[in-house]
């Protein structure tokens, strides 16, 4: 404990931990528990209804008030301490609860969402795992502890998505996910390694608070000074590239976004919670937490690519004909939005933004897997080969699913951003500051809010083309099968009590009473960055009428194409449209470009490792075999050959000798004699 | 009794009853076995908790900082005019040991565990086994080089004969490529500790010795002998001790494996039995860890500071280089092999960071690698058991069938991938840490290795995930068809008393590192200020 | 030449050719018998060499004693050693004898080649005994000089001999008892 | 006058066969034989050489003393013959090899 911390503070640390810890031990209650017992849901409901309580008063307690920051010594290595603490202000604060808010409807409905799944507690220990760490996410005070989050999420968001793991489909999106994820971990990695080597510390509040160590460094003669250490500059900018990367992977942000749409695989009251309301947001979350890191040049980068995203994820959601792909493509684009929105500083419209899209994005999911169960059920009770997730075969719910109808209209207006709506309020927020950011500047920056203002008209036609080709008109697959058997209906009240709660959330009030300006936003005046000033521009004005007249029309237009059926169909042939349709071929061209190099190298390198490395080895034991061989003929032939002659020679004259050896007396005698005759002999010639 | 000394010879103990029990006893040998390894368990459990911290049991070159020593004259020869000949049996451990030393017994036990599945020579095998257990126990807790050396020969012998005779189809083949490559760098070693033998001198009896720590003493080296550090001797034209250095560092980073020593090490492991791949996997590459720790730096250190960069750089080679082999293996053992070459990488590269991070994220992989890769093998054994096959194209949807032994797979995967959470992730992250710093602390190692070393981490994501996907994921489908169905059954109680403690103590050294670092933050610190002194 | 002097000859005649006859002979009886010739002949020689107790000696122990302990002992090893005696064949001049003979032609001419570089005549212990008057004339009687000898100067050779027989004896006679007659 | 040298050579030659029975013959009485001329061709010698000694008789002598040597060995040698036959049933030295390596 490092400042005073009075009762209170106490109290709401405690509230906290239980907050966070609750899921997880919900987690592994549901693990022990039998596969597929049908008290998991509740038990995992329980904790996050629980958790939920926790965090109001915990956002009660510390919204607006000083920011509570506790640690204790977790492991020492070396000289340095690294601990584990809570980080309370109003940041975390507000994310706990829109996390545990969001995530509370989300279990109520996947109890009756999975409820003929086979290995029913198994979700909701993956579900109660996620929520613990997201929860530990946001109320965490380091970065290494930070970045353990940020991969568990990432692991159960893993765990998750390849839920049904049987499908092929399903684990192919998963592992994409994870490497996905992956590659932006790493940048996160490098840049704690980065920031933890320049000032010696992992402490969020350290490094990132108003006068905080990042704020005091400057970047001089190619050397960053911090008030620690200097490193050279060029790694500050890897370090501002590592969290980029990581926000970009975990917000699927270009260039990693492509798991996101393929993650869409998992049952869709995950991607509800997950894919659309908060770990997708946690990047966002990562940007709000190290902002101070961002000046000038980052900024524009950062805006550039959150723009680019949003226009870019807009056209593909134009064409694409799965249910969750454009709501996935629609998220994509949000969540450029608040990239954007970082970006050109408008900091806390940004993350106000977060909050109301995760209310609206988690309500449209929880319509889609309302849809796609129905259309599932027709599938099964025809025996149908068809996906159930296609729009083109939808049509005509708004009769037989009245309340979801409503639901999915609410979220569509708040995701379009009209007025009364919450999505009203934050996307404004960011288009207006977008607007006047680039008026400073030069000419063609103003293409990136122009852009973000073209991308809010695309918003309005993919999402009128979305709800009208779902719940207008005929239902289309009676054209084809005239004979269904149709019995569809919203389903019981764990379905209708989360529309219902989230539409509500959906609404202006919650977030401000002022309908009409975002600066009134509570939520907005708390995440106020100090010396934030408000821009007193025409743009307060002229914007949000173009936004919403111009929105207005292309909604009708919709309308006109899908409803009225008018003659009017875009050309399914040409570039732009099949661009669309293929999602800018991004996952094509990673494919040729990074998987197929990486797998080949990897080829490669293991032939090299069995032939050359391991060649060499065998080259180096053929030449030794070979001047073994040699030797050894030398030694046969030559040595021992010699040696051989050598025995030879003394055995033939032992031989010779032993001829003697007879046995036989008189051969001793006359070998005797002969000898004695010799040396006679001799003694006479000399 | 000293405690180390009972702790080493142990497993020779039970050896000696497994000699004399007639065989028709032979279903009591792996319980006799496992008595051996519990009880070595315990021991190392015991002196773990009754390990004393502080400033002043770093150890490293401080003798009298070495705890549960025992010193006593061994072999001492009176040799006339060359003096008199020092060996000594010194046994003792400091901050970088214990933790090895608790992992190594660990591991004893789950390798036992794994020795359910020899069927053949029993007796040969657990005696075999013993001898090794004695020997790298030995070699964790030897301060005497002489002893050093002769344990760390002490376990080729068993290895080889366990690899040669319970191994796979081309077992002969790697048993022999695995005693060349060890013996290769072993007998370089004997030259230089004998040449180090002759250049030191015991300040107290003044002849030469074999002590490690006395080793690291300059002031002990006789002037003008070879490895003097004032005199520059030069052999073939290069100074002595780099010569010395590098000879030491190939045989033990043969050991580790560094590339491009490697390729001992996937034959070794796909043609070994179970346990002896966990063995390999699990203690045998860290004595290579350890002895470039304790020997190699430990007694050329100016030497290791100056070639830093080229231990750095083998470390990256070897983290990128065994990951991108590894996401091209269709055997599962031998991926995992291939894992283990970038795992180790870290160590290495951890290593020459000389940093406090740099090294205890080193030691920590070690024990972490340890239990992870004891785990993987253990799993990979759990399968080729059942139906001796272990092609990754040859299953499929194993989740479905197998659900416990996919949950520790995953478990297993993930730990090794460096899931925050599990002690790989401390240990890497740290790795890289240090790996960073060392070019504002000491200007080592350069910037770009760290960020290399973080693509290794991804990597890791990619090959396990693959394998995860590819095997245990889809719909079923077995190349051995309903055969293979009936032969896979989920994991016994055995197999998940063994999968579950080594979780737990992932698990547990991720969310308390502290159990590792608090241990060896003492002599790593000792370690740098020796290392920095030069 | 005087009578001597043919003597001489014949009797040495006798006694080589008498010998050769039993070296070349491979009857045995025959062999045996014509020693005896030999053994007369060096008698004869003897006493040629003024040496007649030593010539009478000669008849008496070599003729009566060992040649009938030959015969005795070719007679006592029964008939069998009889037969395979008789059967033995070969010639006086084989090619498996040609090394033998080549020996025993070496040494002869070796032995001659001596006994001319030698010259015996006229060795100085010969002269010296000359010039003393210290030869044995053909009238002189040695017996009682041999006598006296052998009892003062060569006792202790005497004594010796007749221990050395005595052994001789109980050995020859120890050797030749059958065996398990004990 | 018979001189030194013709008892020399006439010993010489019996010395001579002598020893050529000995080397050749394939029974051992005639081996025996062979020996016993030897011998003789000795004591010939001593006897011719004890011509000049008048005084101390030693060649006479000496003849006298290898004169019962030789019936001694004889003896001994006899009986080695009949244990060796019994033992053998041969006399032929040639055969009885024993000693052979």
């Amino acid at each position: 404990m490092n400042n005073t911390s009075s009762h209170t503070d106490l109290i709401l640390i405690t509230c906290t931990l239980a907050a966070v810890a609750l899921p997880l031990l919900a987690a592994l209650v549901n693990f022990c528990l039998p596969v597929k017992s049908k008290a998991a849901g509740w038990v995992s409901t329980l904790a996050i209804l629980i958790s939920c309580v926790l965090a109001a008063k915990v956002f009660a307690g510390v919204w607006n008030n000083p920011q509570i920051h506790v640690k204790q010594v977790w492991f020492t290595i070396g000289h340095t301490k690294v601990y584990a603490g809570i980080l309370l202000n109003n940041l975390s604060v507000l994310m706990l609860l829109l996390v545990s808010v969001i995530a509370l409807p989300v279990h109520i409905y996947s109890t009756a969402y999975m409820k003929h799944d086979d290995r029913y507690s198994r979700y909701f220990t993956y579900l109660s795992f996620f929520c613990f760490s997201m929860l530990g996410l946001v109320v965490i005070d380091n970065l290494v502890l930070f970045y353990a989050f940020w991969e568990l999420v990432g692991f159960s968001s893993y765990l998750l998505i390849g839920f049904w793991f049987t499908r092929d489909k399903a684990v192919q999106a998963n592992k994409k996910a994870f490497i996905m994820n992956r590659i932006g971990d790493i940048g996160l990695l490098s840049a704690i390694i980065i920031l933890f080597v320049q000032y010696r510390t992992f402490d969020i509040e350290l490094l990132f608070a108003q006068k905080g160590l990042v704020v005091q460094s400057v970047v001089n003669n190619g050397l960053w000074n911090g008030p620690v250490g200097s490193l050279p500059a060029i790694c500050q900018y890897i370090a501002v590239a590592g969290i980029v990367l990581a926000v970009a992977a975990k917000s699927a942000q270009f260039p990693l976004h492509t798991w996101l749409p393929d993650a869409m695989e998992g049952p869709t009251s995950v991607s509800a919670l997950i894919h659309a309301a908060t770990m997708v947001a946690a990047g966002v979350f990562l940007l709000g937490r190290v902002y101070p890191m961002f000046t000038g040049t980052e900024l524009s980068i950062l805006a550039c690519i959150g723009c680019f995203t949003a226009f870019m994820a807009a056209t593909i959601a134009l064409t694409q004909n799965d249910l969750k792909r454009i709501l996935a493509y629609s998220t994509i684009s949000q969540l450029g939005y608040m990239i954007l929105g970082m970006g050109v500083g408008a900091y806390s419209s940004s993350l106000f933004h977060l909050a109301t899209h995760a209310f609206f994005k988690c309500l449209l999911f929880l319509v889609a897997g309302i849809v796609i169960h129905q259309m599932q059920h027709i599938k099964e009770d025809n025996h149908l080969d068809i996906d159930p997730q296609d729009i083109s075969l939808m049509g005509g719910f708004r009769k037989k699913l009245p309340l979801t109808f409503i639901a999915a209209v609410i979220g569509g207006l708040a995701l379009v951003g009209l007025p009364l709506t919450s999505g009203y309020l934050s996307k404004d927020g960011i288009l207006i500051q977008a607007f006047e950011w680039s008026d400073g500047k030069d000419a063609w920056f103003s293409i990136i809010p122009v852009m973000a203002l073209v991308t809010s008209w695309l918003t309005a036609f993919y999402v009128a083309r979305l709800i009208f080709k779902v719940f207008f008109g005929d239902f289309r697959l009676t054209n084809a099968y005239p004979n269904l058997k149709l019995h569809v209906t919203d389903g019981g009240w764990p379905y209708k009590l989360p529309l219902v709660f989230l539409m509500l959330c959906c609404f202006f009030p919650l977030f401000s009473f002022n309908p009409i300006a975002y600066e009134h936003a509570w939520l907005f005046s708390g995440l106020k960055l100090p010396g934030f000033v408000i821009g007193e521009s025409s743009y307060h004005l002229i914007i949000p009428v173009v936004v919403n007249v111009f929105s207005l029309l292309v909604i009708y237009l919709a309308y006109a194409i899908y409803v009225k059926q008018i003659a009017f169909s875009f050309p399914q042939t040409g570039f732009f449209y099949r661009l669309s349709y293929n999602q800018w071929y991004f996952d094509k061209i990673y494919k040729r470009i990074f998987v197929k190099p990486v797998l080949g190298l990897g080829k490669f390198l293991y032939w090299f490792d069995k032939n050359v490395i391991d060649g060499f080895i065998h080259l180096l034991a053929a030449i030794a075999g070979c001047i073994a061989g040699a030797t050894a003929w030398i030694d046969k032939y030559l040595v021992d050959g010699f040696l051989h002659l050598m025995a030879s020679t003394v055995q033939s004259i032992g031989n010779f000798a032993r001829k003697f050896q007879s046995g036989k007396v008189q051969y001793y005698l006359f070998s005797m004699l002969a000898i004695v005759l010799a040396l006679f002999i001799l003694k006479i010639l000399i | 009794m000293n405690i180390l000394t009972l702790l080493i010879f142990i497993p020779v103990l039970f050896g000696f009853i497994i000699m004399l029990l007639p065989s028709s006893m032979r279903n009591s040998f792996k319980y006799i076995t496992l008595a051996a390894t519990l009880i070595q368990l315990g021991i190392a459990i015991w002196i773990y908790l009754n390990f004393k911290t502080g400033a002043n049991y770093g150890g490293i070159n401080h003798e009298d900082q070495f705890q549960f020593v025992q010193k006593i004259p061994w072999i001492g020869l009176n040799l006339g005019s060359l003096g008199k000949m020092q060996i000594d049996y010194f046994v003792g451990i400091d901050g970088i040991s214990i933790t090895l030393l608790v992992m190594t017994s660990l591991v004893m036990v789950i390798a036992t565990l794994a020795s359910w599945e020899i069927k053949s020579n029993l007796k040969g095998f657990f005696l075999l086994f013993l001898l090794l257990d004695m020997a790298v126990i030995g070699v964790f807790c030897a301060l005497d080089f002489f002893l050093f050396y002769m344990f760390y020969e002490l376990m080729l012998l068993p290895l080889y004969f366990l690899i040669g005779m319970w191994g796979g189809a081309r077992r002969e083949y790697a048993a022999i490529k695995f005693f060349l490559y060890t013996l290769f760098g072993s007998v370089f070693m004997l030259l230089v500790m004998v040449g180090l033998y002759l250049s030191v001198t015991d300040p107290v009896t003044g002849s030469h010795t074999f002590n490690i720590v006395q080793m690291m003493n300059p002031a002990n080296y006789s002037a003008g002998s070879v490895f003097s550090l004032a005199s520059h001797q030069t052999i073939l034209g290069m100074p002595a001790r780099t010569v010395g250095f590098v000879v030491l560092f190939i045989a033990f980073a043969i050991k580790v494996p560094v590339v491009p020593l490697h390729t001992w090490l996937p034959d070794a492991h796909v043609e070994a039995p179970t346990p002896v791949s966990i063995i390999l996997a699990g203690i045998l590459l860290k004595i290579g860890g350890y002895g470039i720790i304790r020997i190699c730096i430990g007694i050329f250190p100016e030497v290791a500071t100056a070639h830093a960069f080229w231990l750095g750089l083998l470390g990256v080679i070897s983290i990128l280089y065994g990951a991108f082999n590894a996401l091209a293996q269709r055997d599962l053992k031998r991926m995992i092999a291939y894992s283990s070459v970038s795992h180790m990488g870290f160590v290495l590269l951890g290593i020459a960071s000389q940093t406090a991070e740099g090294i205890s994220g080193a030691v920590m992989q070690m024990v972490s690698h340890g239990f992870l890769s004891t785990m993987l093998f253990f799993l990979v054994g759990v399968i080729y058991n059942r139906v001796h096959d272990r092609d990754i194209y040859h299953f499929r949807g194993l989740g479905t069938l197998m659900p416990k032994y996919t949950a520790f797979v995953m478990i297993a995967f993930f730990a090794s991938l460096g899931l925050p959470g599990f002690s790989a992730f401390v240990a890497e992250a740290f790795t890289l840490a240090g790996v960073f710093k060392s070019h504002t602390d000491n200007g080592l190692l350069p910037y770009w290795m760290a960020i290399c070393g973080t693509v290794g981490i991804l990597l890791g994501a990619a090959y396990f995930l693959w394998t995860l996907q590819r095997m245990f994921f889809g719909q079923e489908s077995l190349k051995g068809g309903s055969v293979w169905k009936i032969a896979l059954t989920d994991i016994n109680l055995r197999e998940k008393l063994t999968l579950a403690p080594l979780a737990i103590i992932a698990l547990a050294l991720g969310i308390m590192p502290s159990l590792v670092f608090d241990k060896i933050n003492d002599s790593v610190l000792t370690l740098i200020q020796f290392l920095h002194l030069k | 030449m005087s009578l001597v002097r043919v003597l001489f000859y014949l009797m040495g005649f006798i006694a080589v050719a008498s010998a050769l006859y039993a070296a070349s002979t491979t009857n045995l009886v025959r062999s045996i018998f014509v020693f005896f010739v030999t053994l007369f002949a060096l008698a004869g020689l003897y006493v040629l060499a003024l040496a007649d107790f030593v010539a009478v000696t000669q008849v008496v122990i070599y003729v009566g004693g060992i040649l009938v302990l030959i015969l005795f002992a070719f007679m006592l090893s029964g008939k069998e050693t009889l037969d395979v005696i008789q059967q033995q064949k070969g010639k006086f001049f084989s090619i498996g004898k040609l090394p033998a003979i080549l020996l025993a032609v070496l040494f002869f001419i070796v032995i001659i080649n001596v006994i001319f570089k030698a010259d015996a005549n006229n060795l100085s212990w010969v002269k010296d005994s000359i010039a003393n008057n210290n030869t044995i004339t053909p009238n002189a009687v040695m017996i009682d000089n041999i006598g006296v000898n052998l009892m003062t100067r060569y006792l202790l050779p005497f004594e010796a001999i007749s221990v050395l027989l005595l052994m001789a004896l109980v050995g020859a006679a120890h050797l030749s008892r059958k065996e398990g007659s004990e | 006058m018979i001189t030194l040298n013709d008892f020399l050579i006439i010993s010489a030659a019996l010395f001579c066969i002598g020893l050529y029975m000995i080397v050749s013959k394939r029974n051992a009485i005639q081996i025996l034989i062979g020996i016993e001329l030897i011998l003789n061709a000795a004591i010939l010698n001593l006897v011719a050489f004890g011509k000049h000694d008048s005084l101390n008789n030693s060649g006479q002598i000496f003849a006298l003393f290898a004169i019962v040597l030789a019936a001694a060995t004889t003896a001994v040698a006899l009986a080695i013959i009949l244990n060796v036959y019994r033992r053998y049933k041969t006399i032929d030295p040639g055969k009885i090899n024993n000693l052979r390596d």
